[in-house]
C-alpha cells in the first residue's frame, strides 16, 4: 500500500531522450493528427458509418504516454480511440479498414471506431461505456503482478470519466495490491457538452491521496515531453512495485465532441478555443526540435510527406479491402462455434 | 394537432410534464445543452422553449457522467417529494445503475411494507442499427421485464411516445422508457392537447384474421409493412402493439390469438429469454386450444451486434424476416392432420 | 468416491483446479478466511486444506467490497494470461458488476473480432428461502440468458457442481455459475479423481412416460419428489435437469416433449422473461406438433421476496405445486377433443 | 463546490448540550445495547429467521450521529440495520416484530432484520446491499435542495463500504451540487473478516478532499459527544448551504459479523478485542454523565430499567402480533394492487 506522502507533481519533460525517440514522439502525433483528420473527412463524405471521436489536438497526450510504455505493456482506452492504438505503435491500415467496416479492419469489422483493439501493440481495447475499460487495464496489472512478468498497464480515460465510480474502486484495489498501473485522465476540460468545472467537485489529480496513491497532474498536455516524463515517473515505480500512480493531463480537443455532431449551443468560448488552437502540440513540439537541433525543417517535412503517404496507404488498403461476408456476424461470439436456432426468419428466408 | 416526430413528441410531453407540476424534475447528462434533443423545441439555446431557460437550473439537472449515484439519487428524491425525469441518454449505460435499479428503485416500495413510493421515470434509447456496435445498440428491457416492481414502455410511435410519458411521470411507480431510435425520425399527426394513454392497454396497429403478430418498438412498422405485403399474398395478418411490457395487456394479444389461431412475436431484444419469449409462453399456456400452428419468434439472434454495415442490418426482425416467419406458421400442417 | 455435500464438491472443483494450472487465481471477497465454506477444506485456516497456506496470497485474493472493479479486473486478467475463479458470494451482488458483465466480459473477444479470449469464472450463490429478505434471495440468470458471450451453469447435484465447475475452469469462455443455497447440505457420493461435465448436456434425473419435466437448480429435487408422489397417481413423469442454461440441451428436451406430448418447467426464477419462459417458447416453436396440453410454467410469481416466514416459502416452486401443474396439463382435454 | 480547505478535522464534542438531551443520548445507547442483546438470544433460540447484525459496541457512533440531526431530517443505512433507527428515535415494537416477521412489523414484515425502515423518523431503509444505500441519502438531499424545505440527509455505511464506488459519484455529485448531505463511515475496522487496513489504501476520510469537501476523521468513536461534535458540525454547513461532508468514525464491534456466524479464523486478535471491550461507550458516557453531575448513578440505573421495561414491551408487543396472512406477499410492489398471473400453481391447488 503507497502513502499520500509518496505523490509527486511535476511539468516539464526532462528525461534524456535519443533523437530517434524524440522523431518518433513527432511521427506518431502526426499519425493521430492526419489519420483522424482524414477520418474526419470520410465521416463528412458518407464513407464511415456511426460515431467517430477524433484525439485532434490532444496528441502529445496521448503520445507522451504511450511512448513511455514498453512494447510489451497493456493499454486501455475509451471512445476517443484512435489515438491510443496508434500512439502504441498500431500500423494504419487495419485501423481505418475497421472505421468503414472491412473485413481487414483490425477487429475484422465488429468493432468500429469506438471499439478498436491491437492486442499486437498491448492495446486491449477502446471502450465505447465511458469508465468501463478501467477495471479491466486494472486487470492486465494483476495478471502482470501475479505472474511476474514485469508488464506495466495503463488506462485512458476522460474527465468525464473520472466521475465514475469504477475509477476510485480500481485505485483502491491497485493501492492495495500495489498493482503496476496507470490510471491517465485525459483532461480536455468537457465531457461532450459539460465543461468540467460544473460537474467536477475537487481536482482529479489530488484524489490520488486520498487513495494512497501517487498523483501528478500534468498542466501543460500540449508538450509531448511533460507527459512523456510524468508517465514515465509511474512507469518506473510500477515496475519497481511501488504500485498505481494517477495522471492528469490537461489538454484541450479541437474539433466538435464527435465528428459531425452539431450542436446550438456554444458550450466553449471561442476566446478559450483560439487560445487553445494556438498551443497546437505538433507544432509546439516541431519548434522544439528544430531550435534543439534535433531535427531541420527540412527533416521534418519529410516525416510529415511520409506520415502522410502513410494515411494515404492506408485508405487504398482499406478502399481494396472487401466488406466481410454477413456469415461473419455469427462468428466469434465464443471460442468455439455457436449454432444460433431460428436464423432462418432472419433475413426473409422461409 | 400538429405533427411531431418521435423525439420532438417526447420533448412535448417532458415540456408538458414540467410544466404541470413544479415537483417534477429533468436528470441527466448533457440535458442543460439538449444533446438528445429533447429538452428544448429548438437546436439551439436562444431558440424559444429551451428548457433551461424555460424552468432554471435547479429543475434542469445536469449531471457528471455517474449512472450509479443519478439513478439511486433520483430514487431517493422520488421517496422524498420529486417526480424526476431521469435521462439516461443510451439504454446501454442502463447497466452501470444496475444495482440501484434493481435493489432500490424496484425493490424499496415492497421491501418497506408500502412505505416508500416511487415516482420516477427512466427514459433511455435504444440506438441498434445506427452501426455504433456493441456498446451503443442494446434493447435490454426484458432484462428489467425480469424485475417485479419496475413498469415499462415501449412506444413506437409519436403519439404513444408523448401519451405514454404523460402517464409515466404521474405514476406513483417507478416507470423506464424504452425508446427506439430507429423510430427517431418518424412522424405523425399528435395532438398539442395534454392526454394520456393507460399502461398496460395495447393497441391493434393492424386488424387481420388469418395470424396475430405481436410486435415490440421498431418491429411494430416493420410488422405493419410486412402484413401490408401478406395482403397482397391473401394472407390477413393483425399487428398487436402492446405499448407497454410491464403491466402487459395479456386480454388482447389472447383475444386475437384467439380468433386467428396463429402467433408470431417480433421483437428487436435479443431472443433468449426475450418478450417474445415470455408472449409465446404466456400464450402456449392459456390460450393453447386455440393454437393451430406453432409460435414463431423473430427476435435478434443471441449474438453480440458487430459494427459493418455489412453484419448489423441483417440482425433485427425486419419486414422480410416476418412476412417469412408468418408464412411459416400459416404453411404448418393444422395439427388435426399431424395426426394428434 | 467421496460422500460430498454441495458445497464440499464445489470446493474440491476449486482446489483441484487450483492444483492443476498456475493460473487459476480465486478473487472475492472474505476467500481468505473462507467464509462462505469453499476456500477450504476445513472450517479453521489451522485445519488441513486451507486454501491460503495451499496456494498462498498471491492467488487466493481477498478483495476490498468492490465487485465492479473486482469483475472487471478478473475480466482484464482472463485477457492477458490469468484463469481467475471470482467467488461473488451472493447472486445478489452481481448488479453491482453489470456493466462490467454485460460490456466487457461477455462483449469483448466478440467485439475485438477474437482477439480476447476470456477464461473466467464467476460463482456465485441464489441464498433464496433462508429468510433473508428481498436484498439476498435473488435468482438472477434469466438476466444473464439474454446477453450474449457468457456462458451458464446451474448445478442442482453435488456431483454436478463438481464436473461443471472443472469444466467452466478450462473454458476459455466465461461463465457464470449459480449455485442454490438450499441445496448446500445435500449429500451424495462423488468420485474424488478429476472428471467433467461437459456444458450443453443435460440429465435426465428421472425417466417418465406422461410428461416432461424441466427443471431448474433447487426445484430438481423438487420435481423428483413431485414425479415420486405422481408415480402413486398412475402418472409418470420424466425429469430433465438442462444443468446448463447457455448452452442448453434442446435436443433432449425436444426429444422428451416429443415421447410424452406435455411439458412443466419448474423454475426458481421470476416468471416474467424467466428460463421457464425460454425453454416453454422453444418447444412451442420448435416441438408444437408433439404438443398435448398447454405448456405451464411453475416460477416465482413476479413479486419480490419478503421476509416473514408467514410469506417467503409460498413463493418457489414447491413438490406440491409442480404436482399440481402435472394434473392441470394431464387433466387438459386432448387437442382432438378440442374440435382443432 | 467546495474546495479541500474547507476541511476540518475534530477529536472531542465541546458542543454545549442540556441535561435532556445528554441523557437521550444515553437513553438511546442503552435502547439499542439492550435492543440488539435480546436480538442476539432470539437468533439463538431461533426465534429470529435469516440473518442479524448487531451494533453493540458502536452504539456511540450511530446515536452520536442521529441526534445530531433534527427529527424532519433523513437517513439511510445497511445491514447493521437496528441502531440507526432506534438512534433517530423510532419506536422499538414494531422494529422488534419485524425481526420476527410478524405483521405488526414496522415493514409489515416485508423488510425484517436487514431492511427496516420507518419513514416516520425519516429512516428511508436500511439496505442489504453494501453502499447501494448512500445514493438514495444523496437523492434525499436533493429533494431537499431542490424544494428548499432546509432537510439534511445522512449516509450510515461501513469501513467495507467506503470502497464502493458510489460512494465516490455520490461525494463528487454532492459537492458539486452543494447538496445537504452527510456521509457517515462506520470504521468498525473490519469488514465481515476482512481487516480494513489489508484493503483499504490510503485514509478514508482523507478522500474527501479530492472531492472538494469537508472531511473529518473522530478518532474515539466511542465518544458519543465526539461523534456528536461533528455531525453537528456538518449538518449545520449543510443547512447552511455549505454541501457535503465525509465522516470516517473509528469505533469495533463487540459481537461477531452477524448473530450465529461462526467462523474457525480469528480475524481479530484477542488483545485487540479486550482492549475494545474496555472502551464501551455506554459505560463510558455513563461515567462521564456521573462526573460532570449531570445525573446520579440511581437515576441513571433508573434510566436503564426504563429501557429495559421498552425492549420486554417490544418483545411483548411482537409475541402478541399474529403472522401476516400469506396473501401480504402480493401486496405493496406497485401503488395499485397488481394481479398477478397463474399463482393457483404456487401451493399445489389446481
Ligand atoms: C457510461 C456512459 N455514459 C455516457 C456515455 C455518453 N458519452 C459518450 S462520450 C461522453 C463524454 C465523455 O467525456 P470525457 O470522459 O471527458 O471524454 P472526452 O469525450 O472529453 O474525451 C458521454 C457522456 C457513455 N458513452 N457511457
Ligand atoms: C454489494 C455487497 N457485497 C457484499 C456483501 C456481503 N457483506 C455483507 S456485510 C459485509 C461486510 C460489510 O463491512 P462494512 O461495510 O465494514 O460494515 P460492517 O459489517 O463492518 O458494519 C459484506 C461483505 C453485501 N451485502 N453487499
Ligand atoms: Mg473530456
Ligand atoms: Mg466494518
Amino acid at each position: 500500500m503507497n502513502m499520500p506522502d509518496k505523490n509527486f507533481y511535476s511539468n516539464r519533460g526532462e528525461m534524456a531522450l535519443d533523437r530517434e525517440t524524440l522523431l518518433q514522439m513527432q511521427r506518431r502525433m502526426l499519425r493521430i493528427r492526419h489519420f483522424d483528420e482524414r477520418a474526419s473527412k470520410m465521416v463528412k463524405r458518407g464513407q464511415i458509418p456511426g460515431t467517430v471521436h477524433t484525439s485532434i489536438g490532444q496528441e502529445a497526450q496521448v503520445v507522451g504516454a504511450c511512448m513511455a510504455l514498453g512494447d510489451g505493456d497493456y493499454m486501455s482506452g475509451n471512445h476517443r480511440s484512435h489515438g491510443h492504438p496508434i500512439g502504441k505503435g498500431s500500423p494504419l491500415g487495419p485501423l481505418m479498414a475497421e472505421l468503414v467496416g472491412k473485413g481487414t479492419g483490425v477487429c475484422g469489422g465488429k468493432g468500429g471506431s469506438l471499439h478498436l483493439a491491437d492486442f499486437a501493440v498491448g492495446s486491449l481495447g477502446e471502450s465505447g461505456i465511458v469508465g468501463s475499460s478501467i477495471p479491466i487495464a486494472t486487470g492486465a496489472a494483476l495478471s502482470a503482478k501475479v505472474l511476474g512478468n514485469g508488464r506495466v498497464s495503463l488506462a485512458f480515460f476522460g474527465d468525464g470519466a473520472a466521475n465514475q465510480g469504477c475509477l476510485y474502486e480500481a485505485m483502491n484495489l491497485a493501492g492495495s495490491w500495489d498493482l503496476p498501473v496507470i490510471f491517465l485522465c485525459e483532461n480536455n476540460q468537457y465531457a461532450l457538452s459539460t465543461p468540467a468545472h460544473t460537474v467536477t467537485s475537487g481536482v482529479i489529480a489530488e484524489r490520488a491521496a486520498g487513495f494512497g496513491i501517487a498523483g501528478v497532474r500534468v498542466e501543460d498536455g500540449q508538450d509531448v515531453l511533460a507527459v512523456y516524463d510524468a508517465t514515465r515517473t509511474a512507469v518506473e515505480r510500477a515496475r519497481r512495485g511501488e504500485g498505481p500512480t494517477l495522471i492528469e493531463v490537461v489538454t484541450y480537443r479541437f474539433h466538435e465532441h464527435s465528428e459531425g455532431l452539431r450542436l446550438g449551443t456554444d458550450y466553449r468560448d471561442a476566446a478559450e478555443k483560439e487560445a487553445w488552437l494556438e498551443r497546437d502540440p505538433i507544432v509546439l513540439f516541431r519548434q522544439h526540435l528544430v531550435a534543439d537541433g534535433v531535427a531541420t525543417d527540412a527533416e521534418l517535412d519529410a516525416l510529415e510527406a511520409e506520415v502522410i503517404a502513410e494515411v494515404d496507404e492506408a485508405v487504398a488498403f482499406t478502399d481494396a479491402s472487401p466488406f466481410p461476408d454477413p456469415s461473419v456476424a455469427f462468428a466469434d461470439l465464443y471460442t468455439e462455434p455457436t449454432p444460433l436456432r431460428v436464423a432462418a426468419t432472419l433475413r426473409g428466408a422461409s | 394537432m400538429a405533427v411531431m416526430s418521435y423525439l420532438g413528441a417526447i420533448g412535448a410531453a417532458q415540456r408538458e410534464a414540467m410544466e404541470a407540476d413544479e415537483r417534477v424534475v429533468i436528470i441527466g447528462e448533457d440535458v442543460e445543452a439538449n444533446v438528445y434533443g429533447t429538452t428544448g423545441a429548438g437546436k439551439s439555446r436562444k431558440d424559444k422553449g429551451d428548457f433551461l431557460e424555460m424552468f432554471g437550473s435547479n429543475r434542469i439537472r445536469n449531471t457528471p457522467i455517474s449512472e450509479e449515484v443519478i439513478v439511486g439519487a433520483a430514487a431517493g428524491a422520488a421517496m422524498t417529494g420529486l417526480r424526476p425525469i431521469v435521462d439516461l441518454s443510451y439504454s446501454s449505460f442502463l447497466y452501470m445503475a444496475m444495482d440501484q435499479f434493481v435493489n432500490q428503485v424496484a425493490k424499496n416500495r415492497y421491501m418497506f411494507g408500502g412505505q416508500a413510493s416511487m415516482p420516477v421515470v427512466f427514459r433511455s434509447a435504444m440506438f441498434y442499427g445506427l452501426n455504433t456496435g456493441a456498446h451503443h445498440s442494446d434493447r435490454p428491457y426484458p432484462m428489467f421485464m425480469n424485475v417485479p416492481g419496475l413498469k415499462i414502455m415501449v412506444p413506437a410511435s409519436p403519439s404513444d411516445a408523448k401519451g405514454l410519458l404523460r402517464t409515466a411521470v404521474d405514476l406513483d411507480d417507478p416507470v423506464l422508457t424504452f425508446e427506439a431510435c430507429p423510430l427517431w425520425g418518424l412522424k405523425e399527426e399528435v395532438s398539442e392537447e395534454e392526454y394520456r394513454i393507460p399502461f398496460g392497454v395495447g393497441r391493434v396497429a393492424r386488424e387481420g384474421s388469418d395470424v396475430t403478430i405481436v410486435a415490440i418498438s421498431s418491429a411494430v412498422p416493420e410488422s405493419v409493412a410486412a402484413a401490408e405485403a401478406l395482403q397482397a399474398e391473401g394472407i390477413s395478418a393483425e399487428v398487436i402493439d402492446p405499448r407497454t411490457l410491464v403491466p402487459l395487456d395479456v386480454d388482447l394479444i389472447l383475444g386475437s390469438v384467439a380468433r386467428t389461431g396463429r402467433l408470431v412475436v417480433a421483437d428487436p431484444a435479443h431472443r433468449t429469454c426475450g418478450a417474445a419469449a415470455e408472449i409465446s409462453a404466456i400464450v402456449a399456456e392459456e390460450a393453447f386450444d386455440s393454437l393451430r400452428a406453432p409460435i414463431v419468434r423473430v427476435a435478434t439472434p443471441d449474438t453480440q451486434i458487430p459494427f459493418s454495415p455489412a453484419l448489423e442490418k441483417q440482425l433485427y426482425p425486419s419486414r422480410d424476416g416476418i412476412a417469412a416467419a408468418v408464412r411459416r406458421v400459416l404453411g404448418a400442417r393444422p395439427l388435426i392432420d399431424a395426426g394428434v
